[in-house]
């Protein structure tokens, strides 16, 4: 098994016996400022080596799916779910953006495996992350006269996690493989050390999670499970339709399956304040984090084997 | 600003992530000085226990005016109160150079 | 919770180490919200400078009802005053929605 | 110290740059116990974000009887207040175990 | 001179000249943090490779020793210390536990010297932190029917550098050599420069520690002193009798006399609230830290080459 | 272009689009104290390497200009600026000292370059830094009976950088290349990746620095530009006369054009109250520290490569 799943599960263990390990907010910060530029930088130069005639189609679809995932569930979670208004379109946004944690995961499993994939992977995380934001605020508020366009732009392309990784990935392609290279001692060589802390720091953080999942019901637990299940069936099938590896369409599986829990909290609170956070962070941290770190992303690589039709 | 004359010391506790929203709106109200550090509690929204992400809270303090610390404190009350973890006290308290608080 | 009307304020300053024991304790006296900050101090039992692991010190401030502020004071002097670093001090506030603090 | 009954609560926000000279010298005057937290604020000398360097500012909480804390304030306004970023407020508090503050 | 011992003398020398070097908490955390981690993993790796039939008996008599040491220091401490029962019951805990920064500085010097040693020594570590924490709590409050085991274990197992320790122990031990080598970026290759700041750290406390020394008087500094030095006599005879390498024997002698800063401190505060916990401190941090650092590891390394026979 | 440069330009232009990044204070603590030392370290190293009989007559010559840039550029301020004398004094002192951060920009683009320089610089930067620090506060305060030496000499020698720096080159001195060697982990192997983390949070920092001129108008802006060019050419003609290469003489220029924003401000802070710190740092961080790292440092090249007579 690969380390650093243990090392969430330690997380996870420590705080639901109750002990004391804690790691400052700072420490905090610093592991994901360094995991988000490390991918933003992993992907920029990547995009510096490939033509963009390759690129284009792709990322064009990608955006597509980011738009279009928080439209097929929030009428669900509506529905069926019978959730407030604007609780649906929350877990809408936080359900069609991505997680940056689970898509590092998903990338260590494969390099675990060695199984390849499309090392341009890290620009689709870029390119999901907003467009679910942008469509969880509109669903929430509608389109009105006063909406304050500037604001939404501010609160969705400016947030801390966009910046780093889309600076990332500015500077990565701006400077290419050689001009990454000097910076790989804090930020490369050092990944998997500084993911596997991030991920007993998200296994101690998890764990408050889980325990408020009994506030909200059955109803929730299923939404957490169902929805990056069928996300993942829609990434996996674009995966294939675009022509990528089995290893490219299980990160795009689990792209679409995963949950934001940094970048969308944080815009949603602001743009959408009838929201109940705690809701949308038990589902997202409580219930579909440790689900897909746990079991998805191998069930997200099998799937990905079968779409493509290769025997398993 | 000709305000009353006893100093109030308003304390708001509230979530980390609206300071920015809430220091443009202070700002609006008149207020001119306010000190800020970053703090983890528990109330009616549950425990925020300030680890990560936007689970922390913020501590505000102004000294100001009576009816400076009124207005806040309404302003607040309908802005705030009904969709974010959030408390506010007030109390008397005595300053040197009182033309930096009323000013 | 009947509570006599006054809001009071009770800061807590002490050892970080007991934060978990006194919190527990504090939850079974009725407090319902509390926030803490990190601090640094000195006092009686010397220096806590708060660089590192049992050296800092925790502020817990508490707004809530008058009997309740009593029992809480009681009790901590009962409990911790021995053998902690501690001190405790009150004062009177005036709170909006004083249902927040007094139920 | 035969101090003045009523204890009070002074607190000093200022530029964190002062610490050890500002401790010097309120222990010359004969603060025995003081807490302090690193803050951030806006005053009439800017803001003071607290992201860096000398950027930062600390808030300084004394407990103590009256006369000292007149003392206290007299000092501060003296020597401090001309060249840093500094206020200081002051309120009435009631303390378990005066002894501790009082002596 | 090995660069370690100079940062920390850097730092002790700019506290005692009360420059204003400091290192914000948070980064003592996290130093300390990547030093439990990597002292566990290294353990546990080595555990994999190793039969259980040679480490079982090793590992036995190292908890037994564990709990002895304190058993042997308390009446001392009492009796001829006059320290109150609390208080020798603290310092009898401390000093029966370990300190993972003096075992890091120990197994160093043993770099430095190019000397061999077992390379299990982490798991003693691991063994020897926890006895000594128990016997110091029995003997301060003795064992009634009001005992509360269960707050005892929790104290005792569930502290943050014990679960950092044993963690990344069974982490390493489950992933074995190849799974941890990912990890290697941040975990091994930085760790000397890790110690480095961590002792330039433990020099600035340390001057804190020194200065309130004066208070206790010449009891505490003998007691600092004599203790470690009796315990490294014990350590390196066990040593001897398990049939460790002079490296080995020098460790395990090192790990006796060394007295516990982390761990012991905050049970013993929950615990025995009326020991104080600056008196076990000035001993642990004023004294007994630097002597061992400085001088104590160097004639723990003699002791054991007189001790193995091996000419000087 | 470097990259350490895009990570400065991403940082300034997040903070001016009023983005949400931010990095604890704790981490730039962390990151300065990495580069003090690490810089610290390669100095002493080097001297470590390097016969006195070179060294000194070079120590003694930039010492020299550390007491006689100030006290050119005093009078200018105080005459031409019109700022009060404190203030003149303080910005002396900032512009006599150097700014490490600029330091090692310089150095990473003579790396990028392949630009050889004398690797003793580091030296330099120790040297430099004390002495406009104490000119600065004479200059304010003048010398009178007064004058406590004692406490200048505790804000001067003890504070923060100036500790790490020379601490981290004593140590390099003493224990040359192969003691340092096992340090490499973490100090030179991140060393650039360090640096343009620093980078990005110099950028945030500066942004709000840049904001600030406009209180201070013109003038400020004039001497932001003009001493740093000033200076550089009377550090590039050091640098020739004293026979240092191109790249030698490129940092020497870099070093006397660079401002103080760390050791300075704080000294002068608590030695000369009546100075503004907003204006220096309004100075040092809003004009000249982005003015060297964007534009100075290739400039100053292009000044070493012409005063030394290469053909450009
Ligand atoms: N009674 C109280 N005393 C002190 N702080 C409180 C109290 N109630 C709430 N708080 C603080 O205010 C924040 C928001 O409160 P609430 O809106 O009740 O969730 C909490 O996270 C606490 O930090
Ligand atoms: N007079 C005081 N004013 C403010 N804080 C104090 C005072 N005395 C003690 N403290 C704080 O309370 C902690 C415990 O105090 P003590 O029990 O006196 O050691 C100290 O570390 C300080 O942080
Ligand atoms: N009215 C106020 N209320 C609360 N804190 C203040 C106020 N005015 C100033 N401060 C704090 O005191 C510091 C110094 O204030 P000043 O000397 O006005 O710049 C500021 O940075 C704030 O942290
Ligand atoms: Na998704
Ligand atoms: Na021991
Ligand atoms: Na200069």
């Amino acid at each position: 098994m690969d380390p650093i799943i243990l090392f969430f599960l330690l997380g996870l263990i420590a705080a639901l016996l109750r002990s004391e390990l804690r790691l400052p907010p700072a420490i905090y910060e610093f592991l994901s400022v360094l995991l988000l530029l490390t991918i933003g930088l992993k992907g920029g130069v990547e995009l510096a080596t490939q033509p963009m005639s390759t690129l284009l189609p792709q990322m064009v679809a990608v955006i597509v799916m980011g738009f279009v995932l928080p439209l097929l569930s929030f009428p669900l979670l509506l529905k069926l779910g019978r959730f407030k208004r604007a609780d649906a379109a929350s877990l809408a946004a936080h359900y069609g953006s991505v997680s940056v944690g689970t898509f590092a995961v998903a990338v260590a499993y494969l390099g675990h495996q060695q199984i390849e994939y499309e090392s341009h992977m890290p620009l689709f995380v870029v390119l999901l992350e907003v467009p679910a934001i942008i469509v969880g605020i509109i669903l929430a508020k509608g389109i009105t006269r006063e909406t304050n366009w500037k604001a939404l732009a501010h609160e969705t392309f400016l947030g801390k996690s966009i910046v780093l990784l889309l600076g990332g990935l500015l500077i990565g392609w701006a400077v290419g493989p050689s001009g990454v290279e000097p910076l790989s001692g804090l930020f490369f060589n050092t990944f998997k050390g500084v993911l596997a802390l991030f991920l007993l720091e998200m296994g101690l953080i998890t764990a408050q999670h889980v325990s408020s999942l009994r506030k909200y019901g059955i109803p929730l637990i299923l939404f957490g499970l169902g929805l990056p299940l069928a996300s993942a069936c829609i990434g996996a099938l674009l995966g294939n339709l675009l022509g990528l590896s089995v290893g490219g369409t299980t990160v795009l599986a689990t792209l679409a399956a995963s949950a934001s829990y940094i970048a969308v909290p944080a815009a949603i609170r602001t743009a959408v304040p009838e929201a109940n956070p705690a809701l949308s962070l038990a589902a997202s941290l409580g219930i579909t984090f440790p689900f897909n770190v746990l079991v998805g992303i191998p069930l997200y690589h099998r799937l990905a084997l079968q779409i493509s039709g290769t025997p398993l | 600003m000709s305000d009353k004359k006893q100093p109030k010391l308003v304390v708001i506790i509230t979530e980390s992530v609206i300071e920015t929203t809430l220091l443009t709106d202070l700002e609006v109200l008149g207020v001119k000085g306010f000190t800020i550090s970053d703090v983890r509690g528990r109330g009616h929204r549950g425990t925020r226990a300030g680890e990560w992400g936007i689970d922390g809270n913020i501590r505000i303090e102004i000294v100001c005016g009576e009816s400076l610390s009124d207005q806040i404190l309404a302003f607040l009350e309908q802005k705030y109160y009904d969709n974010y973890a959030m408390i506010t006290y007030c109390s008397d308290v005595s300053v040197i150079r009182p033309e930096k608080f009323l000013g």
